[in-house]
């Protein structure tokens, strides 16, 4: 009992600073969602509240939190804003992902700093790569102990709060077929120097404040501890951990349509015009927020089902990768409906405000382009019900 | 005292025995006696009498898991007997051991028990019946009319609403559970519908029907507060029917098409994109479904608020039966024109699914009362909205 | 020289009739030989042939007009002729005198034509039939099979597919128009469907039935090409069958709420706001669909491209059948459980409609060919899709 | 023949003009439309190439549109730059309506002007009016011959390039009841001095480039003769113009459905990656812009049928109101649909890029938020439908 509820009292505490911070994004993000930027200051807040720092493990004296409750706290933050949200989104998912990956020379070393307000960051998508994180164009080329890595990563986000990247390239030389050339590695960003600078600053048309950066390496060199995974086991490992990303990303979105639902109940509540003395009492507003509230519950049971039931891979990894798809396909689609509704219900006084539905209507249309995609998405789920493989070729007739 | 069951199991087994014969009684429109007493000799319909009483004590879940793989089977069937099992567990939530006799029946004698809470020109809005309970000595004589009266042919309790005038003129809605009467009931009309044709759901036209004052279930007034209360039995039922027609559908095409061949294609129809892209659909609408049912089975049903519970339950309703809808709708899609034939059960499971866009809770008050809820409007205030 | 008939007022006559007949072909599934006379006597059925041989020579947009609201009264019966109807009129444009003897036979005789482009295993790919034509002395002996054939019983002539490998084995589609013989033809299965069931969609067992050189319809292995270039005869006349269909489920809909009174209403059910709103997108969605069909309709078919014409064609039945399945499910929902009772033809219109979603073209060759398309992707290129 | 034929040329060098402009605004649009501020650089081209005088009676010279070539005309428009397209819309609605009042004073003076080169335009929503124009809370008080206009004015799209304003006001001389209360006036902006000014500038989440600035009405004086309508059939008349404006604004969210579905076209052709030689090879995406080409049919199909065949308002003005709402609504909340497929296929390097498909993303989402609202729209073709008066109280139950 004692232990345990230590543990649960140190949570308690992270769930009530970011519902504290909450508010304080959404304040920060009406000023400087269209400058754009990276809200580094939001990301300074987390890890001062600990809250980056969740998925320590409990061995090094974290509190290793849960899937679901890696959910629960990032729908709190993109409650107030999607970029930070979504920048925490990234750290949360590689963190959870490595903790368990004890044996490599980087694991402890790399815990220990997250502990210490390490903020770990991953580019995944590749130019010219149409987000098959499986077929990177950046390349590794082997050099004595270590590797030279050059490539060009989009979508950097949250570098610039970011004291280590993990890098995926593809080992170039020659000795294992794609997708099992694929190799991931630990940079610190405080030692990469000239080999890793921002090629394209982030001017983004959603979730502005990410700093998602179009990152070039430049003959980065790295040291051989530095590969995070044996030779071919690199996309194993990824497909193993697609839950947290897929159901983080999920969160992201379900807490951003959680806020416009809120900001449509708040907007409507008392609100009155030359018209209608209550704007609550039209029907049409009252059955737009019931079936807001209908699509919320929905989305929101799926999302914690999967969460809490759908967590261990299993014998049949490709089918467990189909699988975690299902949630993030239907809640990053119907987020998009609940927020279009919201917008709807609030009026058109919100174009004129830069309000904060405006914002979250750009940030919302993110969710269903981030891997998997919806078509990706379909795609896997739809030839898993079958029992034909999706890495099978050709894919169709 | 009765051995704990496994009631999904018992479904399961029972469903392959319906599905065999689902297709004659729908074409039919007849009523599954020999499924009803299937379920009565198995013990499956004595799942939610509470254990003190001989009875199964199923839980929530268990019911709705069962129900949902019997409904898969022949979803007439499920209907039928769901008014019987959430009934049965919603008295003993609300009456207690004041339906003991009644618990002795459904157990001992293999009692099933039909309710009835339509009735022509009350839409939907079940908390005003138009059916009168008059007090005469020992109990009361009931005169009115109910529709949708599911499971009536198979029934040997009804359990039937009423309103009575209090000294004010003020009518208070009251509830019965009755021995199905020699007289004083009549049928008035036949169920045939497009959809859940065996479930006997008839008209009933009662003229003087005794019900004794043994007979009333709580308190006279208190129909609404004790309905709402426990209506997560109700619902979560009613959703895991339709839910169990969708997981149906699903399983069906994907079955099919695994095996099925064109002559034009080299591979399966399953290799087709569009096939695979609308099970996908599907798939993840079913789980939506499925996921929204089972939270709000598992939701805490302490509520304080009664009627903060109803719109929960109903907003889960609605959402789960308009999401089976959906599936069944593609699967007719992804199977093409002989999904249609009468020798697919896809065009029954189209059927059969529409009637869960209809069963109460009705979808426009649903919203009205979540709407307002969350709006902090008073839900039963005049005029219901803005003038 | 038949005089210039006023095709819609006859439309709108006979819809009425038809409509009270309407409920007990779809209960017994029987063919409505009946209204197929009446179409006949009063020269309904020769609206398409050509002036010049006695008949109507309706446009297309007559034809479409007056078949939206035969539907309105009877959808299977709509259907049913709509094979003879815009037969007549696609063999008028590809095939012109070559059917004089059929024109005749329509004017003269009353015949009737049903068509069959369907072949199980085939799945829609129409242009790929397996039925096979031998060639013997003065014409073909046929072999295969057929299914959805359309309006079988009351047809004096069938218009269907076949195929003739050339000498290097390649399989050349032809199609012939011959009188229905005596011989040859068998029906292998009656029609009994969920959904347009009075239309005697049999399926057909084709033994070695002759046809003879003269009931070839152009030429052989150009079907695809006419086919594509006159389809808009098919898929406009297809489209406008389930338009009439959602047309009538929203006027019924409308007309029932106006007059519908609850116990709990002191007005009408028209003034609650959930079923006006409903309403609105039924009305919003017809406009759409009839909008979407008459532009189709009046669009020019004189494209040089005959598979970009086939590719528009197919897209408007797609969009226009969708909107129309969309607006009888809102009319269930707006009518609620009474909708689903054999008496309301709300469940008629819910089951016929969902035929508009499966009859051909297929969605998702359809999409596949409008996607490539649009994307300069050659459409019958292998493999179809990205390896 | 003779005189047709040099109408049609007059309106397809319009039409032409429009289409070469069109590329030109969305080079525009990609370079201002984060910062905002005004298109008036492009309005001043529309002005230069004629297309504004389109309205113009054919007795005084001008080729007086239809309703369905204004419609073309603005989706052309509108597949360049949304702003400049909705501001255009105002222009030709008002200029359209007005164009047949012939007898007042102000007829042929204003007319004339719009074949100079006129810009009109005009803010209907008031101040807590909630986007009822017949309740404005700007009051009218009589002045001698003239009136004495005060208020605070939204959406004044199109005022920096605007040469006059028409401007609603109540008329508060407790003579007539509302709705018959309401009034309109003619405003030169070049004469109005210090009674109209800008209140706060135009900061839009959505069609930023429109300086849909609101207004203040300080004491503006204005003449008897700018009265627009004799007292009371200011409402009848808007309601008898509802067409022009349903179907305007319908116009330029189709338009930028249609342009959304060309990017997701062009961005696809030829487009490959490291996992998929030719994009458009795989089926999700040609499923999907299948669909977009099926919804921008069906709506091009309504919106066409209604501007050529519900142009009259006939006996029943209310019920002609209502049926002139159904385009809006289909197409509005149709063209969203379209403009969100298209951004899934374009995919999210278009979040990366200030892409248009992002703009026309925002944009979009103001279709269905525009008077009449869907749910305006819902509650006059419903009860249409049933021979309800959509005017009648109460409203409902």
């Amino acid at each position: 009992m004692g232990e345990l509820s230590e543990r649960d009292r140190r949570w308690a505490a992270v769930m009530e600073a970011a519902r504290d911070l909450a508010p304080v994004f959404e304040r920060r993000s009406l000023e400087h969602y269209d400058e754009g930027g990276f809200a580094a200051e939001n990301i300074a807040d987390l890890v001062a509240a600990g809250v980056t720092a969740i998925n320590v493990p409990a061995a090094l004296g974290g509190i290793e939190a849960t899937l679901a409750e890696n959910v629960e706290l990032l729908k709190t933050v993109a409650a107030g804003c999607g970029s930070t949200a979504f920048a925490l989104s990234i750290h949360t998912v590689i963190t959870a992902s490595l903790r368990d990956q004890t044996g490599g020379p980087w694991h402890e070393k790399l815990m220990r700093a997250v502990a210490d307000g390490a903020f770990v960051i991953g580019p995944f998508t590749d130019e010219s790569s149409g987000s098959n994180w499986t077929r990177p164009s950046t390349t590794a080329r082997r050099d004595g102990d270590g590797f030279v890595l050059d490539g060009l990563k989009h979508f950097a986000t949250g570098f610039d709060a970011a004291t280590h990247l993990i890098v995926t390239a593809a080992v170039a030389d020659g000795i294992l077929e794609p997708p099992f050339d694929l190799s991931a590695f630990v940079v610190e960003t405080a030692a990469a120097g000239d080999g890793l600078r921002v090629e394209r600053p982030w001017r983004g048309g959603a979730l502005t404040m990410t700093g998602s950066h179009s990152l070039r390496l430049d003959g980065l060199r790295v040291d051989g501890d530095a590969q995070l995974f044996p030779d071919g086991l690199a996309p194993l490992f990824v497909m193993s951990r697609q839950q947290w990303g897929h159901y983080c990303f999920a969160a992201v979105f379900l807490g951003l349509a959680e806020r416009a639902y809120e900001l449509a109940v708040e907007t409507t509540k008392g609100r009155s015009n030359t018209a209608v003395r209550d704007v609550g009492r039209l029907p049409g507003v009252q059955f737009a927020i019931a079936r807001m509230r209908a699509r919320l519950a929905t989305m929101n049971a799926l999302l914690t089902a999967y969460a809490t039931e759908h967590v261990e891979p299993g014998e049949d990894l490709l089918g467990f990768v189909a699988d975690t798809c299902v949630p993030k396909y239907f809640v990053t689609a119907e987020a998009e409906a609940v927020v279009s509704a919201a917008f709807e219900v609030i009026g058109g006084s919100a174009i004129r405000d830069g309000s904060r539905i405006a914002q979250i209507w750009r940030d919302v249309k993110a969710g269903p382009l981030l891997p998997f995609t919806a078509d990706q998405a379909r795609e896997f789920i739809g030839k898993q019900a079958f029992g034909i493989s999706p890495i099978e070729t050709p894919r169709w007739m | 005292m009765a051995e704990r069951r496994d009631y999904v199991a018992l479904a399961t087994e029972l469903a392959q025995k319906f599905a065999e014969r689902a297709d004659a009684h729908d074409v039919d429109g007849t009523f599954p006696h020999e499924n009803l007493a299937d379920l009565v000799n198995t013990g499956y319909s004595a799942m939610t009498v509470p254990a003190e009483h001989g009875g199964g004590g199923a839980t929530l879940e268990e019911l709705c898991k069962a129900q949902q793989i019997l409904a898969g089977g022949c979803a007439s069937t499920a209907f039928a007997i769901n008014m019987h099992i959430h009934g049965l567990a919603m008295l003993a939530a609300v009456a207690g051991d004041q339906c003991a006799w009644a618990y002795r029946k459904v157990v001992d004698e293999g009692a099933v028990i039909a309710g009835g809470f339509s009735e022509p020109g009350v839409g939907g809005n079940w908390w005003h019946p138009g059916t009168v309970a008059t007090p005469v000595p020992g109990g009361y004589r009931l005169t009115g009319r109910k529709s949708f009266f599911t499971g009536y042919p198979g029934a040997s309790l009804l359990f039937l609403s009423a309103v009575r005038p209090d000294e004010r003129g003020v009518p208070q809605p009251l509830a019965f559970l009755v021995p199905k009467p020699e007289e004083g009931v009549t049928v008035s009309a036949e169920w045939d519908a497009a959809g859940m044709r065996a479930t006997g759901s008839h008209s009933l036209s009662i003229d003087g029907m005794f019900a004794g004052d043994e007979h009333l279930v709580g308190g006279v007034g208190n129909l609404p507060l004790l309905f709402m209360s426990g209506v997560h039995w109700a619902w979560c039922s009613f959703a895991s029917v339709f839910v169990g027609i969708a997981r149906a559908a699903l399983d069906h095409v994907v079955a099919v098409q695994r095996e099925r061949r064109l002559n034009v294609l080299d591979r399966t129809v399953a290799h087709l994109p569009g096939v695979q892209f609308a099970v996908a659909d599907m798939v993840t609408k079913v789980a939506a479904a499925e996921a929204h049912l089972y939270a709000a089975v598992r939701a805490d049903h302490g509520n304080p608020d009664p009627l903060a519970h109803y719109i929960d339950m109903s907003l889960m309703k609605t959402s789960v039966c308009s999401l089976a809808h959906e599936v069944v709708t593609l699967a007719l899609r992804v199977q093409g024109g002989s999904g249609l034939l009468r020798k697919s059960p896809l065009q029954r499971f189209y059927r059969d699914a529409a009637a869960g866009l209809l069963v109460p809770p009705g979808l426009d008050t649903t919203y009205e009362w979540a709407g307002k809820q969350a709006l902090d409007i008073p839900i039963f205030e005049e005029p219901r909205w803005a003038s």
